[in-house]
């Protein structure tokens, strides 16, 4: 089918090829959804690409998320879809997604994107090269400092675990008459970065997703037990029911929450926001049961692709080659101030534009966490059917929290969910 | 604006004259639903059938010729459970909890909608003072996107929102709204009356007009008690009027869905998720799409909601001659 | 040519028959009224003519033409609504001049035949009106209005009465009666109303379940009525109606009484169950005769009504010149004057009258 | 209540009826139009200040003064301990727990005053640039133009073809009648969101996806807007349209020239309902136009939403214009709701 209209193209450019010259521009077609200006950034390195290559020219469509989510499959299954676009269902989409190694520097590529490039593919067998990270972002602890200082209570150290944070942060709460200790994102992401120290594998020995470890059940329970006393702000897992995102924005910024489980992406919006109202600071990743080897938080982020329909697979790679360039890449991160996933550019680190120190000191110190990310959080993200297993964990562990299951029942049923849904997905 | 409709009127009067002599007036008819039922045809009658097909396959791919069949399989998983009544005992025990919301949900709101703009439609039919601004007061809501009434809303709800605020300001017992099932239900309730009341009171304001003065001032001279001329005139003529209400706020009501998905994401638990919410989350939220369960899904919601209303026109129309 | 002809005109809904079968020949000029009580099918049968309701079998003839397969709009009819149906958006003027609009008549037309109608109906002062703003009796004028500027063959009318207070009634009647004199058109009028119809109608079509039970004028229909149910309708206050049987020399009714008939008028067998049928002007109070139980009296001055039961129980109605002394609760006596007595036959009603008698 | 229900009583003095319906009318206002307000208010605070947990009906900002020696505004505080208790200050800095500050007045010494006795001293700002930043980062006229193109062509082709099929349902009696109204009512049952997928499909195969044209004609049909119809014009009597036949009216006039000026009221709100609906769509629009130059408004306002952030500050803006034009229409349709033509003459 693609080659039949591949070859209809090729019919068709061929033909006007000589009598129009104007038609020989190209034009890539780019659908991006931002938090913070992450595409229009990119569109000014695109526009520089635009001065070298005048023969290609890029007109992104600016999107709300719910289109890249939601419409975007569907367009791409309807053969109406972009030449390329920021995904973030990196795994979800591989079937639709355009090969680049053909067309790019594999070494480079493999050397400095290394296991992000792994995220995109279909398995361990799959050595294509698909998608450019554009946005790394890792799971992390935000804490109140100023509240600690308050309540003159030290800050936990490098290897404190969670419950070494539950302990301090009720303390500051406490001394300090502060609302909420702690609070998480309600996001399945999130809550890897509590089940991984706990010892959550997430897939059995044959590689198998699984919501039932040994490890998962009991951050589940401990998850649990701190909705019940008051530990974590229950408004935002008990607030809500299903799928539906929220997080603890609000509370952290008002300087009503002590210590906050959220992730990278947040640092711009508490520069911002909180000014100068407190200090805040980002910790080292939290540690549990399982160990010093799984304190870890959970990689995640965004990237853009190219896809198999395009009628210009040859230009949508040169595009995003330019992109993955270290001075192009370095200046996107520096300006969307995100953390780089480009080993190169993060070796020289980057010059974060128009961060405040705190922002840029905070956007290091999740660097700095990058290489310490456990081996199950980048499986975790790189499974393709990853979003099914976010979603069934927030669903059923909020029905444990409010009272409408059992854990037992919710475990059970996380189990169930997850069966169907690998099912309908193979 | 009617300078604009004249001309083009009178210019198909002439091939509807034609047509008028050649099919006869009552053939005729057929001529004027034309238009209607290509549209209606191809772009809503179409795509529900093939949401018939949907529902008989399986896997997550969007293409219909993607999908394998795989019979009533999907219908099986929805209606296998021990006991109806208790969700807890179904295969897929997220559909029967938001069936059971919805059937109280839909007691609830129906009743509240139609009352409240029947009340809303008669006050400002009357001779009242800027009657221009308090049909627009009353019709603005309808005019907000359920995001932008969700968050308003929360405004008002949250644990340290407004209402909160203002109970404690006269020394009164808070209350975390979003936390307690029953509150959160009831609010979804009553948010959701407050977004589309509006919608009901301009349909029934609409049909007040059909009503002739002249009916109300006979009734006057015959001293007839309000509640009586509500009940034997208002009413009664207003009935067509009423039975769109009625159908329409039943079908509505249980595709209600944006603001309370906005507001609560069906929380706390499952305790506000609605039906068509398990459909969205399956069928397009969902990881992997579960589309064939969302629209075998929705093909059962139908089906009652046929039911439903039948037994409601069937009541409407009893009442209506009796 | 514009005299109306119905033959064999049928109309069924489905298995119903609502129609079954009419004959009748409306003479151009005429003024015929549609009478009977409600359900009868007169309005069908009005909207049968105007083409409004297909016909279902039969033939229906404007001047001498087959019309069945014509539209409304092309029979050359003209119809006044019992509701009037006015176009409530509308002016009194556009009212009027819809239908000529319709009828591609030049403007200059239009204006002097809607001037000249509304002179003519005196609603000139009325034209800018919405038909809301108008009382009953101008939207009825109006109606009629709407009407009459078409300059129609014949003009149809659907009990346009029924919504005016009786004063009013009265006054239209007279209105439209005029209004037929200076026509001169064929006019078809259904009303249930038989005093409208003795009133204004040159030919009274009498009509009972879809079936035409006398076709005549006005004072025929009441001297000589076809059968009972005539009799009855035709007439008020209604005429009085005693059971009995074929006597040799006369008739003995239920309450015992003899009454003598006038030989050879009326068909008799001895033994027959028949009706005696006499009006209230028919009777008068006298020393002996029927026996008859006073139970109201009506004295309007000029003339007085005696309501009451004769002995088998029948209900009576007495009419009397002058101011009547009988108070309620006397017995009484009536001779009948059996020169006006109508006698039919129990069994099929029909009226017993020799024919040419 | 005969007063709720006549509309007709013509009296100087107010019937309590009346005093009811005002006093029912005023918490409308409040419990209506009051949250409303608030989202209308809320569209000039800064990000910042719709972030305020617990949330503040006014827009607040906080009182920057500029001082001689600091290149930059400084923000106020009043203390609220200490020996500087009541004073308004401008804090140079904070570290830690303390704050250094000055007094306005004597800008050369810094004090230090506990972060904890300070308050930040507020007022009343509109945050204007929440609107001027919509028409710089985006075409906000050509969004406006896709909108007003969408929203006006389909509102004329659903009445149009609307009313001419609730005409037909209404006014003739042909075999199949019951069955298309049953067919348009059951449609209504099947929830809209999940037959998108196959719509997508079928528009897809018309060859218009990415066009206003596919925006516009998958949705002209409107079920509801049918039987809203139709059911209107039930209540219109046949004689009119008899008197109207026998005025030698073709069906098309009868159409076009009775029932359309009679169902009027019917119409307004169907007017006001399609152009609402067409206004704020937001589903179909988004899945049936795909480059940036074809969206609508709404389209470009849910732009704000990212994945883990939404711009409410820029979000509330750009609802309250996209308000602005459809509140005008509704005020001037609504009269036609209440212009009563229905009087035919008869009793």
């Amino acid at each position: 089918m693609i080659q039949k209209r591949k070859i209809a193209a090729a019919a068709v450019a061929a033909t006007f090829l000589a009598a129009t010259a104007a038609s020989a521009e190209v034009q890539l077609r780019f659908e991006c959804a931002q938090d913070g200006n992450e595409c229009d950034t990119m569109m000014t390195i695109f526009k520089q690409f635009e001065a070298k290559h005048p023969d290609i020219k890029v007109k992104m469509d600016l999107v709300p998320y719910k289109a890249i989510l939601e419409n975007l499959p569907v367009d791409l299954a309807a053969g109406t879809g972009p030449d390329l676009a920021k995904v973030t269902d990196l795994g979800g989409l591989h079937k639709y997604y355009l090969d680049l190694s053909p067309y790019v520097e594999k070494t480079y590529w493999e050397d400095n994107f290394g296991k992000t490039l792994d995220w995109y593919r279909a398995g361990p067998q799959d050595k294509g090269i698909y998608g450019l990270q554009t946005q790394l972002t890792i799971t992390g602890a935000f804490v109140n400092k100023t509240l600690f200082d308050q309540a003159n209570v030290a800050l936990p150290g490098k290897d404190a675990t969670w419950d070494d944070w539950a302990k301090a942060s009720r303390e500051v709460a406490k001394a300090t008459g502060t609302r909420y200790p702690m609070a998480m994102d309600r996001s399945g992401h999130r809550f890897a970065g509590l089940a991984i120290p706990y010892g959550a594998t997430y897939f059995d020995a044959d590689g198998n997703p699984e919501l039932n470890d040994p490890g998962f059940a009991a951050a589940s329970k401990q998850f649990v037990a701190w909705n019940a006393d008051g530990t974590m702000d229950r408004n935002v897992w008990a607030g809500q029911g299903g799928t539906s995102y929220a997080d603890a924005t609000k509370e952290f910024v008002n300087g009503e929450l002590v210590f906050y489980y959220s992730g990278s992406w947040q640092i711009q919006k508490f520069a911002d926001q909180i000014g100068d109202a407190f200090d805040w600071e980002v910790v080292p990743a939290p540690c549990g049961p399982a160990g010093p080897g799984h304190c870890s938080g959970m990689p995640g982020g965004s990237g853009v692709v190219g896809f198999k329909s395009t009628k210009h697979p040859k230009e949508v790679a040169e595009l995003l080659n330019y992109l993955a360039q270290p001075d192009n890449y370095a200046m996107l991160e520096a300006k969307s101030l995100n953390i780089p996933a480009n080993a190169t550019v993060a070796k020289a680190g980057v010059k974060y534009e128009g961060a405040t120190p705190g922002a840029a000191k905070a956007l290091n110190a999740f660097s700095a966490q990058v290489p310490t990310i456990s081996p199950v959080g980048y499986a975790y993200q790189g499974y393709k059917n990853n979003r099914a297993m976010f979603n069934i964990t927030v669903t059923r562990l909020t029905q444990a929290i409010v009272g409408e299951l059992s854990l037992t029942e919710a475990l059970d049923r996380m189990s169930a969910d997850l069966k169907q849904a690998v099912n309908a997905a193979q | 604006m009617l300078s604009l409709i004249t001309p083009l009127m009178q210019i198909i009067e002439w091939p509807m004259r034609a047509l008028q002599r050649i099919l006869g007036p009552r053939k005729l008819a057929w001529v004027f639903l034309l238009p209607n039922l290509f549209l209606f045809g191809f772009f809503t009658f179409l795509p529900v059938i093939l949401n018939f097909f949907y529902a008989t396959t399986g896997s997550d791919h969007i293409l219909l010729e993607d999908r394998p069949y795989v019979g009533m399989r999907n219908f099986d998983e929805l209606m296998n459970c021990t006991s109806y009544l208790d969700p807890n005992s179904c295969q897929i025990d997220l559909f029967w909890r938001a069936v059971h919301n919805t059937l109280w949900f839909i007691v609830l709101q129906v009743g509240f909608m139609v009352f409240f703009s029947m009340t809303t439609a008669l006050i400002l039919n009357r001779k009242i003072r800027a009657r221009g601004f308090f049909r627009a007061v009353f019709f603005f809501p309808v005019l907000l996107s359920p995001v932008v009434v969700a968050l308003v809303w929360k405004w008002i709800l949250q644990d340290q929102g407004a209402l909160n605020a203002v109970l404690d300001h006269f020394g009164l017992q808070t209350v975390n709204w979003m936390l307690s099932p029953t509150w959160a239900f009831a609010w979804s309730v009553f948010i959701s009356v407050w977004f589309h009341m509006g919608f009901y009171t301009l349909i029934l304001l609409a049909g007040l007009q059909s009503i002739p003065r002249d009916v109300y001032e006979a009734a006057a001279m015959d001293a007839a008690s309000p509640w009586r001329v509500f009940r034997k005139i208002t009413l009664p003529l207003l009935m067509p009027t009423m039975v769109v209400v009625l159908v329409l706020s039943l079908i509505k009501g249980v595709q209600t869905f944006d603001e309370v998905y906005a507001f609560t994401g069906g929380g706390p638990g499952s305790a506000t998720t609605l039906v068509i919410q398990f459909i969205y989350q399956n069928g397009f939220a969902g990881a992997p799409r579960l589309f064939g369960l969302a629209s075998a899904a929705s093909i059962l919601v139908a089906i009652v909601l046929i039911a439903l209303t039948a037994v409601q026109l069937w009541i409407t129309r009893r009442n209506a001659n009796g | 040519m514009s005299d109306l002809e119905l033959r064999g005109v049928t109309k069924a809904y489905g298995n119903v028959e609502v129609i079954k079968g009419i004959d009748l020949k409306v003479e151009d000029g005429d003024f015929c009224v549609f009478v009977g009580p409600s359900g009868c099918g007169k309005s069908t049968l009005l909207r049968m003519i105007s083409g409004l309701e297909p016909i279902s079998g039969g033939d229906v003839c404007i001047g001498g033409d087959v019309v069945n397969d014509l539209g409304p709009a092309d029979r050359g009819l003209a119809m006044v609504f019992q509701s009037y149906a006015l176009y409530p958006h509308m002016t009194v003027r556009q009212n009027l001049s819809f239908g000529l609009e319709n009828l591609r008549a030049s403007k200059a037309e239009i204006t002097e035949r809607v001037t000249a109608t509304a002179q003519m109906l005196q609603i000139e002062m009325l034209l800018d009106r919405r038909p809301k703003d108008l009382s009953g009796g101008q939207r009825q004028r109006v109606a009629i209005g709407r009407a009459v500027v078409r300059e129609p063959q014949i003009f149809l009318f659907d009990e346009p009465l029924s919504n005016l207070d009786a004063e009013l009634r009265v006054e239209m009647r007279g209105e439209i009666s005029r209004l037929h004199r200076r026509l001169n058109n064929t006019m078809i009028y259904v009303t249930h109303d038989q005093v409208e119809a003795m009133t204004m109608a040159d030919k009274i079509a009498v009509l009972r379940d879809g079936r035409l039970e006398q076709f005549g004028r006005p004072l025929d229909l009441y001297n000589t009525p076809d059968n009972i149910f005539v009799a009855g309708f035709i007439g008020s206050p209604k005429m009085n109606f005693f059971p009995g049987r074929v006597e040799a020399g006369g008739l003995r009714l239920e309450t015992g009484t003899v009454v003598a008939l006038p030989p050879g008028k009326f068909m008799l067998n001895e033994g027959e169950q028949v009706t005696l049928g006499i009006r209230p002007n028919g009777m008068q109070p006298a020393e002996t005769g029927l026996p008859l139980t006073v139970s109201g009296v009506e004295r309007l001055g000029g003339e007085s009504y005696l309501y009451g039961t004769a002995s088998d129980g029948t209900a009576v109605t007495v009419h009397c010149a002058g101011q009547t002394k009988i108070e309620p609760g006397t017995q009484i006596a009536l001779t009948l004057e059996t020169g006006e007595a109508h006698v039919f036959s129990t069994q099929s009603g029909q009226s017993l009258l020799r024919k040419g008698a | 209540m005969t007063a709720f229900l006549t509309r007709t009583r013509g009296r100087k003095r107010l019937h309590w009826t009346d005093w009811m319906a005002y006093a029912y009318l005023t918490l409308g206002v409040l419990l209506m139009f009051g949250p409303v307000l608030w989202l209308v208010l809320s569209s000039f605070k800064t990000e910042r200040e719709l972030q305020n947990y617990p949330p503040r009906l006014l827009p607040y900002v906080q009182k920057m003064e500029t001082v001689p020696g600091y290149d930059k505004p400084l923000p106020i505080y009043k203390v609220t301990a200490g020996p500087l208790a009541g004073q308004e200050v401008a804090q140079i800095r904070r570290i830690g727990l303390i704050s250094q500050v000055v007094k306005p007045s004597d800008p050369k010494t810094v004090l230090k005053v506990p972060f904890k006795d300070r308050k930040a001293v507020e007022h009343v700002a509109l945050a204007t640039s929440n609107y001027s930043k919509l028409f710089e980062r985006f075409n906000f006229f050509r969004f406006f133009y896709n909108s007003t193109f969408i929203t006006v062509m389909a509102t004329l082709i659903t009445l149009l073809v609307n009313s001419m099929a609730a005409f037909a349902l209404s006014k003739y009696q042909f075999r199949g009648r019951g069955l298309v109204m049953a067919l348009i009512i059951g449609t209504l049952m099947i929830p809209p969101t999940v037959v998108l997928v196959p719509l997508f499909l079928i528009v897809r195969d018309f060859g218009m996806i990415d066009s206003l044209w596919g925006v516009i004609i998958p949705g002209a049909a409107t079920p509801t807007g049918v039987f809203l119809l139709r059911q209107y014009m039930l209540t219109i009597p046949d004689e009119i349209l008899d008197a109207a036949r026998m005025d030698k009216a073709s069906e098309w006039k009868i159409y076009w020239r009775i029932i359309l000026p009679l169902s009027a009221p019917a119409i307004a709100v169907l007017a006001i309902l399609s152009i609402m609906w067409r206004w704020n769509d937001f589903l179909w629009p988004l899945i049936a136009l795909q480059k940036q130059e074809n969206f609508t408004l709404q389209l470009a306002l849910n732009s704000f939403r990212g994945e883990f952030t939404t711009d409410w500050a820029s979000l509330l803006a750009m609802t309250v214009l996209t308000l602005v034009p459809i509140v005008v229409v509704f005020a001037f349709l609504q009269k036609y709701i209440a212009t009563g033509i229905a009087s035919t003459g008869g009793k």
